[in-house]
């Protein structure tokens, strides 16, 4: 199968029941700067908001942040929803402080293992800045 | 639009109904608070010289500070260990109080997702939940909780409806919880609208009046962290509201806990405004005898990713609290950037704290030009808007609350809500002092503006460069990142 | 008594005769620094874009803040692992200067033991000394340590006679070093008389003075730390004198370093006064295009013996710097009250003031009644006794000083010198701000007692008690004791 | 041999070339309040002006404080000194922070174990306050 045309596109939003809206608005900010068309959907997004923005805007990836800490099991399925939606493909990345057990969040090995299960294709520390979040997905999809 | 919405007491009858109908029947655990007075004579007892309101006012009284740590985890037995390691590790007791918190399921009353994360946190054999699943647990619960802790308990769960939880730990004996229906929307809300929420708020206010006319004296957080980066008088402005709408249901005390912005003198001239406007409005409008306590809530914006800054960081929060005149120093710590505070890290804070308390004894920020003129905008300002709510009110605050938010005379800058305007933009000034830097609809006066242009011309001065939106982006961020090493940048 | 001393440059003459003779020969590394031109020639080259002097300056201009570390081990290998580890983990570069301290019997010049700390060292794997014996190693190795550095070095030799190591590391690019007779005889001293320490320190400033004109300027640690519980006063005296003592000899730049009494209103009164009345007294002297820096050195008295309470430290002194419009901070560590700072303890005090100056921007003390009060008592003190002093030496301040110990207008408490008087008694008042208990001898006008008094009384106020000499003994530990465990107590 | 009969009496004083004379001086007042005769001697005593104030007041312990790291190297001998002036059984303190190296430091049973071997009775930590050292004295003593 053919590899898909990047058409620098993006949904971004704070998944599940968690409100904190500020990093994925940074997000945003910095995808629009860098030339992306962006679906910003805010905090407490439902997992088929964000694969029906994704069909929507014909998304390259769905980027989910999650800070509260249930990231691990709020992220649960998407890649399945995905699927069933046709969007086999989308690049998922998670991002955030997305594990409640310290133990686990300061065990970044584990937690790559955790999301790859789930069939994300990446996840980023709280760390991250928006620049290299950018610069990430521009590198996975072969552009500039 | 029109609100449906009055402050006005609930009546008895209200009151039942809504207890009976809504809230008991929410969630099974609710049976066993059924009986209101039985609730009450227990936790009279349990609280028998640890009561949260009576500590508090006690403290305030003596011109001493309380020390409040804030700690939440999945199950019971977490939470009673990292009480009891905090309690015996810190010398907290008999100076310190408890903000516990519930998990976001729990807060978003989706009990069947909390009642998993525990079977999950029980399989991981870790914490998988932000806080403790009050309404899965139950009372008997809570009251183990209660029973294990040597200091007062709190509990935090802000968020639309939480009503369930606050019937059940305050018949544990949990003397304080949340009362900020602004708070609440601007920081956990995507859609309900404010009068609906106001509604929702007045049973957990009425329920605090009840337990205080009956011996047990409640009070509840009166927070104004909001989204976390916001003008000190709108903070003011939010805790005035929500005193108003509280003392109407009966409640007499209030933990005032100001965000802090992290700039001293902004910050204790915020302070001082809102104790005086608290205690101005409720003469106006005829509530007696109330207790305010006025405490600061570390900075609710991004923390450093690391031991020292964030050190650092708890340093300088406790500082503003201590010299600023507030009694109550709420406290976060070294964990901030990575999760809920571990009972390590809560432990720690405690003791840096006291010590810094030790350490100043009785030195408070001086009185000075300085200081006057900042209380002097933040009170014209704060008056401005309360004015304008109390007026498109006809006087009924709750009313006016609602019409103000819709105008968007009360605004803020980066809230999941979608009700406010959102059209309000912040930065900071070279002292790093929080300022507007778009006005949207609120009506801040001439003078205040005038004043406000002055502070950001400071900044430009300083960095050499026109002040643009770039900076209030960046300013989000600008106690959270590290400096990279210079020899590594070009 | 007579005392032979007068503030006068040594003559060229003097200068070579007293290097021949007496510093040189004192230990045979001495030999290998033979040739002043050409060590000045090889610092000058060392410390292109690194001078101490010039760094302190450019900050002091630019209104910004130094860091500076502190360093001390007995081996050359971990003075370069601890100076790289600290630049490397804290982004102290290009905004830090290293003190570097030598070790004790170094600094009694007992070189023989100093030599045997370093084969002790060597034989257990471990640091045996308190600090790093310049004399033993020389000049070769010092020089390898400013090049490990990327940051400008100053030595800490506090003793009685470091003329043999001041030319070390002068030769090696060091551009700092002591010259504070007083603070050294008060701190360090049992019995040598000031005339002759004072003689001693006039080779160290006039050999920085050479240095100075011929393009490598230095810039000595001017401290009034003295015992560690001085009134505010005295340091300024004792940081006016030695300024002069040094100007004299041809010095032009001094890191005035106050030691801090941690009551942040009474210590930025303290560095404005010091600031002030040098520049006054410089200019009555002649003495022209002198350059201060103002400096905080952290409270020197016992410092709590666990982590989070010695953070608490770090941040208050740091902050009393900062806000006191100090441009250098001296870093103590959290290892403080159990040895010698590690290079991780002081990797983390840099981070967190540096923190601290990031979230802090332009703030200040602000200008205030209470801050003006401050600076009149402490100047009007210290102009009392610097007059005394100045007529006492009929115009002469050396003269003048040697006299004004004799009669005890200069006085400290807990002094190990048996010329200081030790009459005066320090007590701090409800603010912790430090007091006189008793004046000794000290010519405090009437009014700066009155204002005393007052703040006795507050303290007695606040604790319903009367102040007595028990007080004077545990105000000592203030700052180290930690609290008992409330449960505990009966 | 009979056991001396105690008179409470102590020589205090920092050895060496040490300036701290703080934590001494705190000492000499809460002996002094406690009953004891005290010779103090401020800082920077030799090891051979202990021996002459203990010889001169009867003492029945020395008390040496070393804050300034070398306590170890300063202390040794002392003991030997002691035997030397007739003063076999007198009890030897030594308190305050005694090694300069901070792994020994933290390292307690370790320098307990080096200064019971050099002849001390014993040595505390910098954490003891002058009333527990008054208190353990006269355990030692057996008086009161
Ligand atoms: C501000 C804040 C809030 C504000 C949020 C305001 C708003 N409008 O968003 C409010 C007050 C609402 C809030 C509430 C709560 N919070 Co909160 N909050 C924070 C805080 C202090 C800062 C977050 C922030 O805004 N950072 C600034 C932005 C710009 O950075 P960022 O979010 O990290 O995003 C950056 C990167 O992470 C990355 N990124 C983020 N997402 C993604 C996704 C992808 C794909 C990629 C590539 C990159 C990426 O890029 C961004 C730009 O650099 C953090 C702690 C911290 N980090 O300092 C706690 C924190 C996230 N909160 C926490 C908690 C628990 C809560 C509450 C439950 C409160 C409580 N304890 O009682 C509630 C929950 C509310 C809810 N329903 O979700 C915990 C979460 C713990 C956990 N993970 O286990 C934290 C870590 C604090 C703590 N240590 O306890 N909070
Ligand atoms: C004040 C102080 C000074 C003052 C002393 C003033 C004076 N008049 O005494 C001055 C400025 C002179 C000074 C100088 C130096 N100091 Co100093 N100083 C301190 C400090 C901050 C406090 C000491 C103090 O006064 N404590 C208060 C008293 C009341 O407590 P104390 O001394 O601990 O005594 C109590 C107990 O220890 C116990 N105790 C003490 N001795 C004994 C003996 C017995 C038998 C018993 C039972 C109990 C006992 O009882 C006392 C009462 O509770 C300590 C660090 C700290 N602890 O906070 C560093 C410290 C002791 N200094 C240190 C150093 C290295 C120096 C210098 C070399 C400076 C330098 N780094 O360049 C010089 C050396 C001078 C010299 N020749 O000795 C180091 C020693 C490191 C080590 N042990 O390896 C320390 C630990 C600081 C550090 N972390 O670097 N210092």
């Amino acid at each position: 199968m053919e590899k898909r045309q990047a058409n620098k596109s993006v949904v971004i939003g704070t998944i599940g029941g968690d409100a904190h809206m500020i990093g994925a608005w940074v997000l945003s900010k910095a995808f629009e700067k860098a030339g992306f068309k962006v679906a910003y959907l805010g905090a407490v997004v439902p997992q088929k908001d964000f694969v029906n923005a994704a069909i929507e805007i014909d998304a390259d990836a769905i980027l989910v942040s999650s800070m509260y800490g249930m990231g691990i099991m709020d992220c649960e399925g998407l890649r399945e929803k995905c699927i069933e939606a046709g969007l086999k493909d989308i690049i998922l990345y998670a991002g955030g402080t997305v594990a409640a057990p310290l133990e686990l969040e300061k065990n970044w090995p584990e937690i790559e293992k955790r999301f790859e299960k789930i069939g994300f294709n990446r996840v980023f520390k709280n760390t991250c800045t928006a620049d290299e979040a950018v610069e990430t997905l521009k590198a996975d999809l072969g552009i500039e | 639009m029109t609100f449906a919405i009055r402050n006005e007491r609930l009546t008895d009858e209200e009151f039942f109904k809504i207890r009976n109908e809504e809230v008991l029947p929410q969630w099974e655990t609710g049976k066993a608070i059924a009986n209101l007075e039985e609730n009450i004579a227990i936790a009279k007892e349990l609280t028998q010289g640890k009561n949260y309101a009576l500590t508090l006012a006690e403290h305030k009284k003596n011109g001493t500070n309380v020390f409040e740590p804030q700690f939440g985890r999945a199950l019971t037995e977490y939470m009673i260990e990292g009480i009891t390691y905090v309690e015996e590790n810190s010398d907290m007791y008999p100076d310190g109080v408890w903000t516990l918190f519930s998990d976001t399921y729990t807060r978003k009353g989706d009990f069947k997702k909390a009642a998993a994360g525990i079977e999950r946190s029980k399989q991981e054999g870790m914490n998988m939940l932000n806080g403790w699943p009050v309404v899965c647990f139950g009372v008997e619960e809570a009251r183990k909780i209660t029973k294990a802790a040597k200091c007062p308990l709190n509990l935090n769960s802000a968020d639309e409806d939480a009503r369930l939880q606050t019937e059940i730990v305050f018949a544990a004996g949990w003397n304080g919880g949340n009362n900020n229906p602004i708070m609440t929307a601007v920081a956990h809300s995507k859609n309900i609208p404010m009068d609906k929420l106001l509604k929702i708020k007045q049973y957990d206010a009425r329920l605090g009046g009840i337990y205080t006319e009956n011996g047990v004296p409640i009070c509840p957080h009166n927070a104004s962290n909001l989204s976390g980066y916001d003008a000190p008088a709108m903070r003011s402005y939010t805790n005035v509201v929500q005193v108003l709408l509280a003392a109407e249901q009966g409640i007499k005390y209030s933990h005032v806990m100001h965000g802090l912005g992290m700039n001293m003198i902004q910050d204790t001239a915020m302070g001082r405004v809102t104790e005086k406007l608290c205690n101005e409005y409720c003469e106006r409008f005829g509530y007696k005898d109330m207790t305010f306590i006025i405490g600061g809530y570390p900075f609710l914006g991004a923390w450093p990713p690391r031991l020292e800054e964030a050190h650092a960081m708890i340093a300088w929060n406790a500082l503003i609290d201590i010299m600023g005149g507030f009694t109550n120093i709420v406290l976060k710590c070294e964990d901030e950037a990575f999760g809920t505070p571990s009972k390590e890290g809560m432990a720690h804070s405690v003791r840096l704290a006291r010590h810094l308390v030790t350490l100043l004894g009785d030195q408070k920020v001086a009185d000075s030009d300085r200081l006057r003129l900042e209380e002097k905008m933040i009170e014209m300002e704060a008056r401005a808007i309360l004015d304008k709510t109390i007026e498109a009110g006809d006087g009924d605050i709750a009313l006016g609350l609602c019409k103000a938010i819709e105008a968007g005379w009360f605004d803020t800058m980066v809230s999941p809500w979608s009700h406010v305007k959102g059209k309000v933009e912040y930065i900071r000034d070279a002292e790093n002092a929080v300022r507007y830097f778009n006005y949207g609809n609120v009506p801040i006066p001439k003078e205040a503006r005038e004043y406000n242009e002055e502070k950001l011309k400071e900044r430009e001065k300083k960095i050499g460069k026109k002040l643009t939106f770039d900076y209030v982006v960046s300013d989000l961020q600008y106690a959270s990142i590290l400096p990279v090493p210079k020899p590594f940048k070009k």
